[in-house]
């Protein structure tokens, strides 16, 4: 991971310790801002299709993000981060569509599953080291495809939950209304980040970086390195069933493609093409595929051109996510900036 | 207005200059795409289907079916006199994007009523859409007959056009079991691709071959993966079973390796088969080493039925796209036949109008058995299409003798079927 | 679950013939693949997320060989050597500027040509599957051996397999270019102070790998439907494959191809409906027990 | 009190530590030595449990470490360096040394707590400003000279407050000049954090120097203890020591 990390050194703007003690204000400050800057949104534009788009920005951005948590954060690359997504899809619609519970039940109960799923696989996962890790999470993703595939009586199999999910309304909020769902995805997507911020920023968080650059050193300061990496694996795969969860409401239904290997891929992808060394990173990428996809699949049907191109263009050229090279790219412009200021 | 030839993409370039200058400037200039535009004369139809992976024939023909069909409409004056532009979007294959493009078809593109040719999981995917937006939906390529056959899955606005799991059951197990009798087969073998349109035809379709033929006896089952791309441990568990006669449902591609790595096998010489997909051209022309006499349901032949219109239809279509046409062409082509023959009835090309009248319409069409096809008022779904089964040969016409299947007796069925599934 | 036909099959010397036969067609198809997958990590630490589309690469080659010449051995050659030559152009100019950069990167150059390769075969071969059909010489009936079905095809598409696999071990034993791969494998920084061109053995290798999987969906072109995108249900079995055998390993690839074969023969008839799911699950089970694989070595 | 008694380890056959017994009293200065192969970082690992003895007990002030994992071993206060500077690369000093403290601080990780603490810095600064690393507070650890990475790596250990300090040569690598500064920066923090020290070193004039007790290692084994004096005076050790390893340089 050597690379990830000498990215990471060149770039990131480096807070000072006074500054830090204020950003947790800060980040609560951006985002109470976000938050109502998304919720003004279909106020200020009639466009359904932004609705949509941003109810898909929640699930693929808290799913990419929570992703980051692992890959940039703990230097775990999980190719099998998909199956939290299509777990929480599934959880959530055949809890809706099964028992008679509320929505926030079935929700509370779906971070439940995931969290107990989580612990069950990453408890086998962790101990494997790097490419290992990644194909043993891979094989975990199929083996639960597979298991949805075959499963045909709860399942449905192939077709998937069928029949819509159910959504009563609960606290005057009625989610068959595609404007109240709009919302509920905007706050379940920014209270996920800022959750998310608040454990990359805290001791924790910390503790994530220090396994990521040096895990023998970090489990003789009296990190146990295992335990770490567990407890972040089941986090990070609490958030993406979130986001499985609103996709799930998005479509109104579940369906095995949720859990297959393409969706951890997107979220891998996606981690690139945002960066990996920001917080906001994946978030970006996640803006900009939904982008890329959206257009590319209006101009043309073979759309797989294109995106391998532009896979290309970051991979080989810019040889970064968007956000490591707007912040390298500031941090340049910062110091020619202040080279000029003490010249003159 | 012009008329689209192909996916409307002219139309896409002022989008796309405007999407891409756009990009990365931020969210709030990145709504500005989707703004909505003034409503032109044409009636825009939206197209959700697959165009890439393995089964992008499935988009491609059914888009080809479409198309033959507007470009005869537009010319002789359109939907109750407004011109179609169709707007055909991949999905990929990916029940989350058919959701999406179909949303955004509607919302963003003005589409007045969309032309699902989504494989089964997509289309139940777009169906929640039509039932949340309430658009005009017509489902052209899903044949799990659940769609529309349970009542917890439909909707007012939304119609099958397409050949359906049980009816193809029904007519292939009345006439399997005639065989089955004269040869005297009584030990079966099952040989279907594992997803919910393998599973449920087969199933109907050993029930039904029980119903007719009570002393068959299936002796195994094997299920393939969908597009798996070997099948040797299924052939030779087959082998073992020692069969004397074999039903598939396996389709396109499929088909062709399962029928390639069989022969190797001398398998066709060891029992009869009954593949259910085999008379489709796309299987029919590609596969060099057909077996003789394999017993299959039809699913588009120009021989079948054989009129004037259908073999009129058929070379038509390959004279313009060089190819013949698929099962799904047809089924296209008829969603076409039917919404021009709502709107003239409602002298409206209004979606709302047109899901008023569509139920119980019946229409003319090369593809009904008896010249036309009925949108059965109960259960928003095509009935009286032409469904037969014949033998297989090499060469043209590859099924010289289509015996068609009695809709009377596909009726009486598939009432007695939904009953005991609780839809009716 | 069908214990009952698991047990009468392996008491029944036709089925152990006929299935066993099957798991080792299976397996081997799945081997020339493998091999090329784990030689390309083996040397270069790449792992080639876009070895699938060679073997697309291999069987679309073979289709057009064939249908210009109708020699089946000309087809091989065709899907073999195109599947080598794009290799080599794909290393050269594009994998080449990844070596020992982040797994995610090069995982990424991959994932971008195989989107790329599919679309490509799509315009150049177009959407629609095709098949080749079964050469003459082989379009005669089945052998039967103590019983079991044994065709003739399979018989010399294992043949061909096993005679790749014992020259490639003995190539790698013996050849003095053999060696430097393998001592590139082990060392580069030491096998380039030495003097070799490690570009040149690079390119070598993972145009040879290309040519293995190009070989082997030559040799399943006869039987095998081609659709832009084939190769990627061939190419999750065979990661399936080298993982469990231990990623770099020839022999682990050849061990891992067949116990993968004879997991699918023999599970689809014990497990008929799960038979993917088992194979994810014995991958998961070894990867536990042996972290590093059958015959891996620690990559630390 | 660190008590190590009659701990042994083999590695394939081979006896990297034989039977050693040791004790360390509170704040005693102890240097190690021994020719290359004496097993002298397998006795550090073993006592910070990286490896585990196959007999033998490692008592900590009454309770026996064999058998605890390196972090549980850290948080009853052994602490180490090693000799190869192990830090963080892509943190700054500062995170390094919070993160190491809050790490230490937390019994639960709470994950809402703002962070750093007032005496999370407060502490993390007082170790900083001790190893003169307090104007580098924000660099990055890779960006250190090698000097000052070796520092941090002793700051990290440092910070935990430990009881024992480990130090695996904490000269290893450097000039003649800057091994003097840091010898007598480690000599410095013994006086004044009046912890239980003990080093690795092969600059014998070094160890002469500034260790009060030395320990000589031999094949795994212990060959010799004392003060520097009896040290210098056992034959044993002139024999299989000093007498041919006087002129190696750090390995």
């Amino acid at each position: 991971m050597s690379e990830l990390q000498a990215d990471r050194s060149s770039g990131r703007v480096v807070a000072g310790a006074g500054q830090r003690r204020s950003a947790a204000g800060a980040d609560l400050l951006i985002a109470a801002i976000g938050f109502a800057v998304l919720v003004s949104l279909p106020f200020l534009f009639s466009s359904k299709a932004l609705v949509d788009f941003v109810i898909r920005c929640a699930a693929y951005g808290l799913f990419a993000t929570s992703l980051n948590l692992l890959v940039g954060y703990t230097g775990l690359i999980s190719f099998g981060h998909g199956m939290f997504f299509g777990l929480g899809a599934y959880s959530f619609g055949l809890l809706m569509q099964r028992t008679g519970l509320s929505i926030p039940a079935a929700f509370v109960l779906t971070l439940l599953i995931s969290a107990v799923a989580g612990l069950v696989i990453g408890a086998i996962c962790v101990r494997l080291k790097e490419i290992y890790f990644a194909f043993v999470t891979l094989a975990f993703q199929m083996l639960i495809h597979s298991v949805i595939l075959s499963w045909q009586p709860l399942t449905g199999g192939d077709q998937g939950l069928r029949g819509g999910i159910p959504r009563p309304v609960f606290l005057g909020i009625d989610l068959g209304n595609q404007l109240h769902l709009y919302i509920a995805s905007c706050a379940l997507l920014v209270v996920g980040l800022l959750l998310m911020r608040q454990i990359a920023q805290s001791p924790f968080g910390y503790t994530l970086r220090m396994v990521r650059d040096n895990a023998t050193r970090a489990s003789f300061i009296g990190i146990n390195v295992w335990r770490v990496k567990l407890a972040v694996f089941v986090l990070a795969g609490m958030f993406a069933s979130v986001g499985g969860v609103i996709m799930s409401l998005f479509v109104s239904g579940a369906y095995p493609e949720f859990a297959y290997w393409t969706i951890s891929g997107e979220g891998i992808f996606i981690n690139m093409l945002g960066g990996v060394t920001t917080f906001i990173g994946p978030m970006v990428g996640t803006v900009l595929l939904l982008i890329l996809n959206d257009t590319a699949t209006r101009l043309t049907e073979h759309y797989g051109i294109i995106l391998g191109v532009v896979i290309l263009f970051f991979a080989l050229g810019l040889r970064k996510g968007l956000m490591d090279f707007v912040v390298e790219w500031y941090a340049e412009r910062r110091d020619k900036a202040s080279t000029r200021e003490t010249s003159t | 207005m012009t008329i689209e030839s192909k996916t409307g993409e002219s139309k896409m370039g002022i989008n796309r200059r405007a999407t891409l200058a756009l990009m990365g400037a931020g969210a709030m200039t990145v709504a500005a795409p989707w703004v909505a535009r003034a409503q032109a004369k044409a009636i825009k139809i939206g197209m959700p289907t697959i165009l890439s992976g393995r089964v992008a024939q499935l988009g491609t023909s059914s888009r080809n079916g479409v198309m033959i069909e507007v470009e005869k409409l537009n010319a002789a004056g359109g939907l109750a006199g407004r011109p179609i532009e169709m707007v055909v979007r991949d999905s990929k294959g990916q029940p989350q994007e058919a959701a999406r493009i179909a949303r955004e078809l509607v919302n963003t593109d003005g589409c007045e009523m969309i032309i699902d040719g989504e494989a089964s999981s997509g289309s139940f995917a777009v169906q929640e859409v039509a039932r949340d937006l309430g658009v005009l939906c017509v489902h052209t390529c899903s044949e799990a007959s659940s769609l529309t056959a349970d009542p917890k899955q439909r909707i007012p606005n939304a119609f099958r056009c397409a050949r359906q799991g049980i009816h193809d059951s029904i007519a292939g197990g009345n006439y399997a079991a005639a065989i089955a009798k004269a040869k005297g087969l009584k030990k079966w073998a099952t040989c279907s691709p594992d997803y919910a349109y393998g599973r449920d035809t087969t199933a109907e379709f050993v029930t039904y071959l029980k119903h007719f033929a009570p002393d068959v006896e299936i002796i195994s089952e094997t299920w393939p993966k969908l597009f798996q791309p070997d099948y040797t441990e299924v052939i030779t568990r087959i082998l073992q079973a020692k069969p004397q006669a074999l039903y598939s449902a396996l389709w396109g591609g499929d088909l062709t390796s399962f029928i390639d790595q069989a022969n190797l096998y001398a398998m066709f010489t060891q029992m009869e088969v009954f593949a259910v997909n085999m008379a489709d051209y796309t299987a029919l022309t590609v596969v060099k080493n057909l077996p003789k006499g394999i017993h299959s349901g039809n699913r588009y032949i120009k021989t079948f039925p054989a009129t004037a219109e259908n073999a009129a239809w058929g070379d038509a279509y390959k004279a313009k796209y060089k190819e013949y046409p698929t099962n799904w062409s047809w089924q296209n082509a008829t969603a076409i036949m039917l919404l021009n023959e709502a709107a003239k009835k409602a002298g409206s090309a209004d979606g709302k109008k047109l899901a008023e009248v569509l139920p119980g319409l019946t229409v003319k069409c090369p593809f009904g058995a008896d010249g036309t096809v009925t949108m059965r008022a109960e259960d928003h779904t095509i009935v009286g299409y032409a469904i037969g089964w014949g033998t297989t040969i090499p060469t043209e016409p590859y099924v010289p003798e289509v015996k068609a299947g009695d809709w009377k007796q596909i009726f009486e069925l598939e009432a007695q079927w939904k009953k005991s599934k609780g839809y009716a | 679950m069908d214990f009952d036909a698991l047990t009468g099959c392996l008491v029944s010397s036709a089925c152990i013939v006929t299935q066993t036969t099957s798991g080792l067609i299976i397996g081997m198809l799945l081997f020339l693949v493998a091999v090329g997958l784990t030689l390309i990590f083996g040397v270069l630490k790449i792992v080639n997320f876009s070895h699938g589309a060679f073997y697309m690469f291999g069987a679309y080659f073979a289709l057009s060989g064939y249908q210009l010449t109708g020699s089946f051995i000309v087809a091989l050659l065709c899907g073999s050597l195109g599947a080598a030559a794009i290799g080599l152009i794909f290393e050269r100019f594009f994998i080449s500027r990844v070596y020992g950069r982040d797994v995610l990167m090069q995982l990424l150059v991959c994932y971008a040509f195989v989107l790329i390769f599919d679309d490509a075969v799509k315009l150049i071969w177009g959407p629609e599957f095709k098949s080749m059909g079964m050469p003459a010489a082989f379009q005669v009936p089945p052998l039967f051996i103590a019983g079991g079905v044994v065709p003739p095809f399979y018989l010399l598409l294992v043949a061909v397999a096993l005679a790749v696999a014992a020259l490639l071990g003995l190539g790698l034993a013996r050849t003095r270019l053999g060696k430097v791969i393998r001592a590139a494998a082990h060392n580069p920084a030491m096998v380039s102070a030495l003097g070799v061109n490690t570009a040149l053995i690079y390119g070598a290798v993972f145009a040879l790998g290309c040519a293995l999987a190009g070989l082997a969906g030559a040799l399943a072109a006869p039987v095998r439907s081609l659709t832009p995108g084939m190769g990627f249900s061939v190419l999750i079995e065979s990661f399936i494959v080298t993982v469990i055998g231990g990623m770099g390993s020839i022999l682990g690839a050849l061990i891992g191809a067949l116990l993968l074969g004879l997991v699918r023969s023999f599970g689809s008839i014990g497990f008929p409906l799960f038979t993917d799911g088992l194979m994810y699950l014995f991958m998961v089970i070894v990867l536990v027990a042996r972290p590093t694989g059958l015959f891996g070595k620690d990559l630390a | 009190m660190l008590q190590i008694q009659r701990i042994s380890k083999s590695f394939g056959g081979v006896k990297a530590t034989d039977d050693v017994s040791l004790d360390f009293a509170d704040g005693t200065l102890t240097a190690v030595i021994g020719p290359n192969g004496a097993g002298k970082s397998t006795f550090f690992n073993l006592i910070t449990g990286a490896f585990r003895p196959d007999q033998g007990r490692i008592m900590l002030d009454g309770v026996d470490m064999v058998g605890r994992s390196p972090p549980e071993i850290v948080r009853h206060g052994i602490g180490r360096a090693f000799q190869v500077a192990s830090i963080f690369p892509s943190l700054t000093v500062e995170e390094t040394m919070l993160a190491a403290v809050g790490v230490d601080q937390r019994r639960a990780e709470v994950l809402h707590r703002r962070f750093p603490l007032p005496e999370t810095r407060e502490r993390a600064a007082h170790t900083l400003e001790m190893l003169g690393l307090a104007d580098k507070r924000q660099r990055r650890a890779m960006t250190l000279s090698h000097g000052d990475q070796k520092l941090l790596d002793i700051a990290l250990a440092l910070v935990l407050n430990p009881k024992v300090l480990l130090l695996d040569e904490p000269t290893a690598g450097m000039g003649p000049e800057e091994r003097w500064r840091m010898i007598e920066k480690v000599h410095e923090l013994w006086t004044r954090e009046k912890l239980t020290l003990i080093f690795i070193e092969h600059d014998m004039d070094i160890v002469f120097k500034i260790a009060p007790l030395i320990v000589v290692l031999c094949y795994g084994r212990v060959l010799a203890t004392g003060t520097p004096e009896q040290i210098r005076a056992n034959p044993a050790v002139i024999d299989a020591y000093l007498g041919t390893e006087q002129h190696e340089g750090a390995a």
